[in-house]
């Protein structure tokens, strides 16, 4: 998989892309801790490029929205979801955890 | 009827992924059916590296896929632990954010999204894990 | 000319289409004020789409940066210049006193 | 040789701007002289409509293109105020923000963009503006 991290004056935007997997889990686990370690809490997740992600990655995605919304110092939202993933949120209970957002504009704008 | 073999460790996941795929669009399978499939098989490989080995390459994983007019199997065996399914609840769902447990996703995952799914433990064997995926009736 | 206006939590967006000339800038005069009007004066104006601006749009744009300017309040931003008015911006003595982004998303960012 | 007569508004700044454009075209100007020369008139014809005319609607501006091997004219002619462009001094392009105008860059502009600028102003044949771009030398 690759991940691009961009820094916003108010967030921070992870475009993912790839397969999601327990092998690769680990990566994604080390881009969003390189930014929770600078006390930076709101998190705008790309997924648009992720043609395949298993429960190692659904559970980085949950752990990083409780890391976030603790103390209410902030939140992950998700911009571009893919329909393959959207069916694995809903099978997992994912969906009413993250605001979703059509683009990375309107997810970036909304912090 | 296809089988790979490869050593139990998280990398080896994507070729498994590939072969699977590959096996489950060949058998006409729709895209959606395909990645729900692609998706059981990596949760339960995963497992039996986590689980039934216990680490990183500790043994093989043996997949094979078959296809017939109505429906695709998947079978996979392993050397390891054997468990009990059956002790193993779904996962709440419904939990709020704070409770949320971010385990036990891969087994609801491969019951929810396989038609059947069935373990056997077997000492000589092997464990062995068959997953059925009924295909789409079309007309 | 055609104008889009979207309005983020830190900032509004222009995107801009088309002629800027005396005939459409008091179109493009109107749709800032609407935003200033509400008390918002950190915008970005996506003009990638302007394919001509005479003087009369340059005035708007140095307009508006006065008054979001005025008090520290905000700031105008640019995003995706365009070739040619990069050169009628130039020639105006205007690049100095624009932040200019590469694209939306890191103008949107900025606030 | 092509001349276009329009009504003085600025809903015919666009007229004006693609007719012209299309001559610069096709007289062979590179992309950004065609830019500077659209540039230019649209100015001038903004100053014709609010400054010689003084408002909309009350006069014409005749518009003629015309090519050379060697270079591309423009002239614009009026029937309103005539008026002393030496008297109008460069803009301060080097003011901080709050003391910036936000008038006078039109004439900037064509002063910059073109190669030579001459304004003309006799009673009878009206105001004229003749404003010549070089073509580029290639090769
Ligand atoms: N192949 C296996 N061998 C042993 N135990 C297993 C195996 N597969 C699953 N389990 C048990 O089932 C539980 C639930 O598995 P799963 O739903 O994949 O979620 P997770 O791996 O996130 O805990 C595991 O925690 C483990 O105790
Ligand atoms: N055709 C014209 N007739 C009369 N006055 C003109 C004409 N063109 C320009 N001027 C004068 O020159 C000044 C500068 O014009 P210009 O550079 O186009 O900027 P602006 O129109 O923004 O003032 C005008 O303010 C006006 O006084």
């Amino acid at each position: 998989m690759e991940i691009t991290t961009t820094s916003f004056k108010h967030c921070d935007m992870l475009v993912l892309k790839g397969r999601i997997d327990s092998s690769t889990a680990p990566q994604f686990e080390q881009a969003v801790k390189a930014i929770t370690d600078q006390s930076r809490f709101k998190i705008v997740m790309d997924i648009s490029g992720v043609d395949f992600m298993s429960s190692a990655g659904l559970r980085v995605l949950v752990n990083t929205q409780k890391t976030c919304k603790r103390y209410n110092r902030g939140e992950v939202v998700l911009a571009k979801i893919p329909a393959n993933i959207q069916s694995a949120l809903e099978l997992s209970g994912f969906i009413p955890l993250f605001k979703v957002f059509d683009d990375q504009i309107a997810a970036v704008g909304n912090f | 009827m296809a089988t790979m073999v490869v050593s139990g460790r998280y990398d080896n996941l994507v070729k498994i992924g590939d072969f699977v795929r590959q096996a489950a669009q060949d058998a006409g399978l729709d895209s959606f059916s395909v990645y729900q499939v692609e998706t059981a098989v990596d949760e339960a490989c995963t497992n039996i590296i986590e689980y039934a080995y216990g680490k990183e390459g500790a043994g093989d994983i043996e997949c094979t896929c078959q296809a017939t007019p109505s429906q695709f199997v998947v079978i996979l065996r392993d050397w390891g632990k054997p468990f009990n399914p059956r002790k193993i609840h779904p996962p709440n769902l419904k939990a709020p954010l704070k409770k949320r447990q971010a385990h036990g996703l891969g087994l609801h995952f491969i019951r929810q999204w396989m038609d059947e799914v069935d373990f056997q433990f077997t000492g000589e064997t092997g464990n062995v894990l068959t997953m059925v995926k009924r295909k789409e009736k079309t007309g």
